[in-house]
């Protein structure tokens, strides 16, 4: 009971985005963190370097992200829940290995906490700026998961949610928060370890001679035995076939692998997908944000109304796979859409690919001030002229 | 017998994946014959192979993970040491053995080697030294000999190669010794006492490489270089890795360094029951006040 | 002079060397030669014969020079080659092969 | 001259002419020659008397020096290579340094060699005394030097003697380095099945002194080692040993296994190729050390290529390291025995016995791993061809000795050898017939004619003759011995099934390798020659070195182990000293007359001058010195100041032999250990020759300084000889070397001035060969003879001066 008290410190507390984040993680039962110090991830590095030898886990401070991100392959390859945090240039340099984690299937969860760029840029300012990176950033075809929060508690939720996610589909999942979320302290409810849902990688069935690791069952995802089972398997980074043999030429494996790889996320996508919908029902203008934007826009479709705007909030909680079928819903439904991003323009892209004839307003905002409420009523009349 | 029951008989058959057989390097490669000598290190030791782990970078060495019958990962450019770094560090009950070479380890992977030397996680490093990059055909690389010529040094290489003992000495490894392929029983000798050494041991074995490296410089057949490697290697154990530079003249080989220093994960572990003694109301500290 | 040692030794039948079986598997064997050249007992040498890959394969010269040093086995690229003892009848003598 | 050191005091010289019975008086008028001494310069008695030597002799000279308060003494008897010491003894007694006392030869040189001529001889002794009163006077006081004797001590070859002399050493509480070339120690005591005259076991008995030396706290044994440099003198040697790698530790428990498993073989150089071993291996079961050795030569790991490693995997106590580097240790150590043992004569060159041809042809050392139990046919007598054992064995006597085929000398040990071994033949098998053939039977020792009788009653058939020729039967590989019985005078044909050649012993082959390290010298034979062979056998000439066993000639085990004691205690003896004195004939450099030219050093055989250029001097290291005096004759400066031979003493003696008659004279300069005592042997000969021939003593030929020869010359002395030791056979190690140089040159120089080449001769002369010394005089008197007044004129003239 000692170490339970210890790894779930249930109750109410009040807190950092970023170590709420570490606390959801150590909840959802990440026992090995690998990172690299980096402004406005840090806290969550500081966190667990504090916090894994009390519960046995595992800190490492790797001497880079690239080091970072193959360290927590390894580590879910040898059976822990794994995870690393980073900002924008980290997170740049882990993208070969993110198409790594995704090809050899490797559970683990990766947090952004996004800050201004393109390179170095501001280091201490929030943004929304790699909101793409974290679906395109590693090459070839491949999906992943990537969860966004609105407030401090939902660090700890999404955290969870994301190693869940990660499990179930043998996957890298992205925590994509945004400075402001990263640094806020706000209350947070830990809730009894009981009342925490957990998810575990599924395990082979079969004796070893008959496990092929990359052979899936029904929802396109293999079980994974790991390191020092007994199964004696090989993982590559190259095309394989379901035993794992390289396949360098074959365009019958390459096929198969690549669209399994995507399958298993967007013929999930339903599964996956977690939104929030505010006074949609007769809505005439969409807004449609994510993260510390979503507060924002939450408030001012409040007042909005108030005015007998017909306003209503779509808040993305998952982000990646994007809820296509959602929006394109909404689009129908609704005369204009508000897309407010702290970037110049990145999710605006997906909402009009999916908004076919509905006008698609973007309403950027770049460097240190998110959106003001009045600022996103005064776009819809801008949007409603 | 037939040749598929008849490799069933083959001394080494059961640490092989025989179904990738035969493997794709080129004939008289040293790589096989690194390959074969962790295989009878492995034979000597009775390892229990559930418990191996082998980890490859990318290169032409980078497909032996492939080959060994154990837990393995065949990793992107570079990066094997850090992914046997969390292997090792996620299950302590796990050997965990890269096997891979100059480039991939000393050029984009340099990084990681001397960090993990100097962290001194409990991983064996055993890198196949051919002096240049075979697998894309020959190019330079970290370890290519002054002068040497490569597809990028068409004019001959003027950058200095690293002396690879040296640099796992002076970056911390606890045990360093270096053969060629040609001395397969003192290699053997050597991964034997890496599997059972505590820390980061690292081993250059430098192997011909006929059809490329060896080729364009006219080192003549494997045979030739292997014959070359007796010429000129002298075995001197506890030399100081700082003057066993490789030159045309001279490999010196031997166990350069065998020492003992706790591992990382013995530390990390001994710091977690501190903290945890502490928390259960112990006295131990593990924080300063 | 230390006397010259001419004769055949008198134990010479009753000391046993190991008597080796040789196998080579073809279709591994890339033509090296490591196996022929560093043979200490000079057992081997390389054949005509071609196998599937278009390499010359090694032959044995003579079995029963071989002492099963397993050096061959060693230093193959290919796990191509590789040495058993000769079972050999109860007492028979020199390991005849059964 | 000015250069030499002024004697303080006033010389008060006592001279005692010696009758030595009628020794010398029986040819030399002695009271004449002592009446003659009493009118020489400084000369304050001149007594003659019966025998100096007694003790009433000893008295006189005793009393007179405190009588007339003597400062010199000058005894006119034998040769002082006899009673020197004595006379020494009696002034040191009577208070007088004994370096202030000379003796004139009267006996071995003068009466025993004139007998037929009594006025010459006497008229020589008055010459030899005028030329002893000469030098004395300028003799000098001197104090012997001391020299620290290590008390560490070498002992190389590890033999039955090496062992024997290491214990003793060791357990008389020394320190003792061990040296043996073979994987162990042991020699070819081990190989020897039982040993005579007694029948015990060999091994047995030497097995338990081989372990005490592996576990001895005093002894490091150094086994598969060699001698590579000796420096440095007695008491101080500095030697450099190679410790060749054995790539076996020693860790090794000598349990087999890796034989077991090495899959390559040898004959067994142990059992003489008789028996199989492996590369890994052990010489043999009581081995010592134990720990086993590496074939390199025959194992398949060659280059650092390491094909098998059977052996490395058998090796549980992990004791196999290829990687073994030979060592080069440097010793210092302040005695060293030679006991380097023999190796056995190989007759394969006898073409007539067939050995190498004949299977069923054995030596007798091969015999000995036959026949021993622990040998490859587990001690039964069985012939190599088929197995089995023979109806009849023959021995073949001194095979290899006493004949112009092979050596002249006889071993000592073959006919004791092979008359044990038919014993052990007839022990075991008594129906074997048994032939010995022979020269003669030497059953010298003791218990040994015993057991030849015990022999002859077992039926042992010996016959009187060396078998001319061996013919083998083809078909049966049985062999007829053909030959004359030399007693019944009749030819012998006999049909045998085995033939055991009676090898004799020869010097190791590398001898001179040792020889060249410790400047020994060796007989004619090739063993190495002692100091003395009557009153120092075990002492080396060089000092500090000692031999022991058949190094030093063929000897049985008894005799080895003898020698091996003794030569223990002679060098325990220095050891418990701690120092010792070295005579004071040494050189003093004279740094006023010095030009640092360094010739000197050059012609040092003991390297014992040290030239520093840097400092502009000259050092002679005392203890390394031992007074040749060869660099005192090659200074041009008169820089070295030889004590006890000084340039003046022996000018004065020139001065003094060349005062009347010169032309008459031969001048000679004889070398203290060849020639001069060649001279004294044919005194004790009595073999006559010419009485005008006057011998200068001088340690070394060496001494003699070019300007000594001119000197006599420009005296007007007839001729010169200069003699001194063989070629090779210097007691300098090649000091006369130096002699042959310089007399060549005067030889040009005469040349020159159109001298009579003839006037001077070198002689090479050995302390036998008094008639070689006797008949060059006799030869150089007929040059005399022919002398004319203008040749001498021109040869005074021409040296005069130089």
């Amino acid at each position: 009971m000692e170490k339970k008290n210890r790894a779930v410190l249930t109750g109410t507390h009040f807190m950092s985005g970023d170590l709420a984040c570490a606390e959801g993680a150590i909840a959802a039962g990440c026992r090995f963190f690998g990172g690299y110090p980096i402004t406005p991830a840090t806290e969550i590095a500081e966190r667990m370097a504090r916090r894994m030898p009390e519960i046995g886990g595992v800190y490492i401070q790797m001497e880079d992200e690239i080091g970072s991100i193959a360290a927590i392959i390894g580590a879910s390859y040898a059976g822990k829940k794994a995870m690393t945090a980073t900002s924008g240039p980290g997170f740049s340099l882990m993208q070969e290995n993110i198409g790594l984690a995704v090809m050899t299937e490797a559970p683990l969860v990766i947090v952004d906490i996004m800050r201004g760029g393109p390179s170095t840029g501001q280091p201490t300012m929030p943004g929304q700026q790699d909101m793409m990176q974290a679906k395109w950033g590693s090459h070839g075809d491949y999906e992943i998961i990537a969860l966004a929060p609105s407030s401090v508690q939902e660090m700890f939720d999404l955290t969870i949610e994301c190693f869940n996610l990660a499990e179930t589909y043998r996957v890298p999942v992205m925590l994509l928060a945004d400075e402001i979320i990263g640094h806020m302290w706000e209350r947070v409810k830990i809730p009894p370890p009981e009342e925490i849902v957990l998810v575990s990688r599924k395990k082979p069935k079969v004796p070893p001679n008959e496990y092929h690791p990359f052979k899936p069952d029904g929802n396109l995802v293999p079980p994974m035995a790991c390191f020092g089972e007994g199964y004696r398997f090989h993982a590559t980074g190259l095309t394989h076939d379901e035993k794992g043999a390289p396949k360098t030429v074959s365009i019958e494996e390459q096929t198969k692998l690549v669209k399994r790889l995507c399958d298993k996320i967007r013929k999930n996508a339903g599964k996956i997908i977690k939104v929030e919908e505010v006074m949609l029902e007769d809505a005439e203008v969409a807004v449609i944000a994510y993260g510390i934007t979503s507060r924002a826009a939450l408030s001012a479709v409040r007042k909005a109304r108030k005015e007998g705007i017909k306003a209503g909030l779509l808040r993305l909680i998952t982000i990646w796979p994007f809820p296509e079928e959602l929006v394109a819903g909404i689009a129908k439904k609704v005369n204009v859409i508000i897309v407010p991003e702290m970037n110049y323009g990145q999710l605006v892209r997906e909402v009009e690919r999916v908004a076919k004839t509905t006008p698609v307003f973007l309403l950027s905002k770049l460097g240190e001030e998110p959106h003001r409420p009045s600022e996103i009523i005064e776009a819809m009349r801008r949007a409603l002229k | 017998m037939t040749e598929s029951n008849l490799m069933l008989e083959h001394p080494l058959a059961k640490y092989l994946r025989q179904e990738r057989m035969p493997h794709i390097w080129c004939e008289g490669c040293g790589n096989g014959v690194l390959l074969c000598s962790f295989f009878e290190a492995l034979d000597e030791l009775k390892l229990d192979l559930d418990k191996l782990v082998v980890v490859s970078g990318i290169g032409c060495i980078g497909r032996a993970a492939g080959y060994v019958n154990v837990d393995s990962f065949h990793t992107t450019h570079g990066r094997a040491i850090a992914f046997a770094t969390g292997v090792k560090l996620a299950n302590p009950d796990l050997k965990v053995v890269v096997i891979s070479g100059d480039g991939d380890l000393f050029a984009i992977g340099g990084n990681h080697f001397i960090h993990a030397a100097r962290r001194n996680v409990d991983i064996k490093v055993i890198c196949a030294n051919n002096f240049n990059y075979g697998m894309t055909g020959g190019q330079y690389g970290p370890t290519t000999p002054l002068d040497s010529w490569t597809t990028t040094t068409p004019y001959g290489n003027i950058e200095h190669p690293f002396n690879l003992v040296h640099l796992a000495a002076a970056s911390g490894a606890v045990y360093v010794a270096r053969w060629t392929t040609l001395q397969v029983r003192r290699l053997r000798n050597s991964i034997e006492k890496a599997l059972q050494k505590e820390g980061l041991s690292f081993i250059e074995v430098i192997s011909p490489c006929p059809e490329i490296y060896d080729r364009y410089n006219k080192l003549g057949t494997a045979i030739d270089v292997m014959k070359r490697f007796k010429l000129v290697s002298e075995v001197r154990h506890g030399y100081d890795p700082a003057k066993a530079e490789i030159t045309k003249d001279q490999i010196i080989v031997g166990e350069f360094i065998d020492i003992e220093k706790p591992s990382y994960g013995r530390l990390f572990r001994e710091m977690t029951a501190k903290v945890q003694k502490k928390l259960k109301g112990g006295k131990a500290k593990c924080e300063r006040k | 002079m230390p006397q010259k040692l001419w004769r055949k030794p008198l134990d010479t039948e009753k000391i046993k060397l190991p008597m080796a079986e040789i196998h080579i598997i073809k279709d591994f064997c890339k033509g090296c030669g490591f196996c022929i050249e560093f043979c200490p007992k000079d057992v081997l040498e390389k054949s005509d014969e071609i196998n599937k890959r278009g390499a010359y394969l090694p032959k044995v010269v003579d079995e029963s020079k071989c002492v099963l040093c397993g050096f061959c086995t060693a230093i193959c690229p290919e796990f191509a080659i590789f040495t058993i003892e000769k079972k050999c009848k109860e007492g028979c003598e020199n390991g005849e092969k059964e | 001259m000015a250069t030499e050191k002024k004697v303080e005091e006033e010389p008060r010289i006592g001279v005692y002419v010696c009758h030595c019975g009628l020794n010398i008086a029986g040819t030399v008028n002695c009271d004449e020659v002592a009446r003659f001494a009493a009118a020489l310069p400084h000369v304050i008695v001149a007594k003659d008397n019966r025998y100096a030597c007694s003790d009433q002799g000893q008295e006189l000279i005793k009393s007179d020096i405190k009588e007339h308060n003597l400062n010199r003494v000058v005894v006119a008897s034998c040769s002082p290579r006899l009673h020197e010491p004595t006379f020494r003894k009696a002034c040191e007694e009577a208070g007088l340094n004994k370096y202030l006392f000379e003796m004139a030869n009267v006996r071995e040189h003068c009466s025993w060699v004139h007998l037929h001529d009594k006025e010459a001889a006497t008229e020589k002794a008055k010459d030899l005394v005028r030329a002893a009163v000469a030098k004395v006077a300028l003799l000098e006081p001197a104090i012997e030097t001391e020299v620290p004797i290590l008390r560490e001590a070498l002992v190389i070859g590890g033999g039955v003697a090496g062992i024997q002399a290491a214990l003793d050493l060791a357990d008389t509480g020394y320190k003792v380095y061990l040296v043996e070339r073979e994987p162990s120690i042991g020699g070819r005591m081990a190989q020897i099945d039982k040993t005579f005259p007694t029948m015990d076991c060999s091994i047995c008995i030497l097995a338990p002194k081989m372990s005490d030396v592996g576990h001895h706290p005093n002894i490091e044994l150094l086994p598969n080692s060699e001698v590579q440099e000796v420096k440095g003198y007695i008491g101080n040697f500095k030697v450099k040993v190679l410790k060749k790698p054995r790539y076996v530790t020693d860790d090794c428990s000598a349990c087999n296994d890796c034989s077991e498993v090495c899959p390559v073989t040898a004959p067994n150089e142990f059992d003489i190729g008789l028996a199989t071993r492996k590369a890994i291996y052990t010489p043999f079961a009581q081995a010592v050390p134990s720990t086993y050795i590496i074939d390199r030569e025959i194992c398949l790991n060659k280059e650092g290529v390491m094909a098998c490693d059977k052996c490395i995997k058998a090796c549980e106590r992990l004791a196999i390291d290829f990687d073994m580097k030979p060592e080069t240790l440097e010793l210092e150590v302040g005695t060293i025995i030679v006991a380097t043992g023999a190796d056995v004569y190989d007759p394969s060159s006898l073409l007539n016995y067939g050995y190498t041809h004949y299977p069923n042809v054995l030596t007798s050392l091969e015999f000995e791993r036959l026949i021993n139990a622990g040998g490859p046919s587990g001690g039964n007598l069985i012939r190599p061809s088929d197995m089995k054992i023979p109806e009849s064995v023959a021995f073949i006597q001194c095979v290899g000795s006493r004949s112009k085929k092979g050596n002249f000398y006889c071993s000592n040990v073959c006919c004791m050898n092979t008359i044990k071994d038919s014993l052990l033949i007839k022990e075991h098998w008594p129906d074997v017939k048994i032939y010995v053939f022979y020269v003669d039977i030497r059953a010298v020792g003791k218990g040994f004619e015993d057991l030849y009788r015990r022999a002859k009653e077992e039926g042992v058939i010996f016959i009187r003759g060396l078998p001319a020729e061996v013919i083998e039967d083809r078909k049966t590989n049985n062999l007829w011995i053909i030959g004359e019985n030399t007693l019944q005078k009749e030819l012998y044909k006999v049909k045998t099934d085995m033939v055991i050649l009676s090898i004799g012993i020869e010097p190791c082959h590398d001898s001179n390798v040792i020889q060249r390290f410790f400047t020994l010298s060796r007989t004619p034979d090739g063993f190495f020659m002692e100091a003395h062979p009557k009153l120092r056998p075990v002492d080396a000439p060089t000092g500090g070195v000692f031999l022991a066993g058949c190094a030093e000639s063929p000897k049985d085990i008894k005799d080895s182990v003898t020698q091996a004691s003794a030569a223990a205690a002679r060098a325990g003896i220095l050891m418990a000293q701690g120092k010792v004195t070295v005579e004071a004939i040494t050189p003093e450099p004279i740094p006023e007359n010095c030009t640092v030219c360094g010739l000197c050093a050059r012609v040092c055989p003991y390297n014992a001058i040290v030239v520093d250029k840097e400092r502009k001097l000259v050092e002679v290291i005392e203890a390394a010195c031992v007074g040749c005096g060869t660099c005192g004759a090659e200074c041009q400066f008169d820089a070295l100041h030889m004590r006890h031979f000084t340039n003046a003493q022996i000018l004065a003696q020139i001065d003094a032999l060349t005062e009347e008659d010169a032309d008459k004279k031969i001048i000679a300069f004889c070398c203290n250990w060849c020639a001069y005592a060649g001279a004294d042997f044919a005194g004790v000969s009595r073999m006559q020759y010419p009485p005008n021939v006057r011998i200068i003593r001088t340690m070394c030929s060496g001494r003699v300084s070019p300007k000594f020869v001119e000197h006599a010359f420009a005296r007007g002395a007839g001729a010169v000889l200069v003699a001194g030791c063989h070629p090779g056979d210097c007691h300098y190690i090649d000091a006369n070397f130096q002699t042959q140089k310089r007399v060549e040159r005067l030889w040009k120089k005469m040349e020159r001035l159109g001298v009579d080449k003839e006037r001077l001769q070198l002689l090479w002369a050995s302390a036998a060969e008094g008639e070689r010394f006797a008949s060059k005089v006799r030869g150089m008197d007929a040059t005399l003879n022919k002398l004319t007044p203008e040749e001498l004129e021109n040869s005074k003239k021409g040296f005069v001066g130089s």
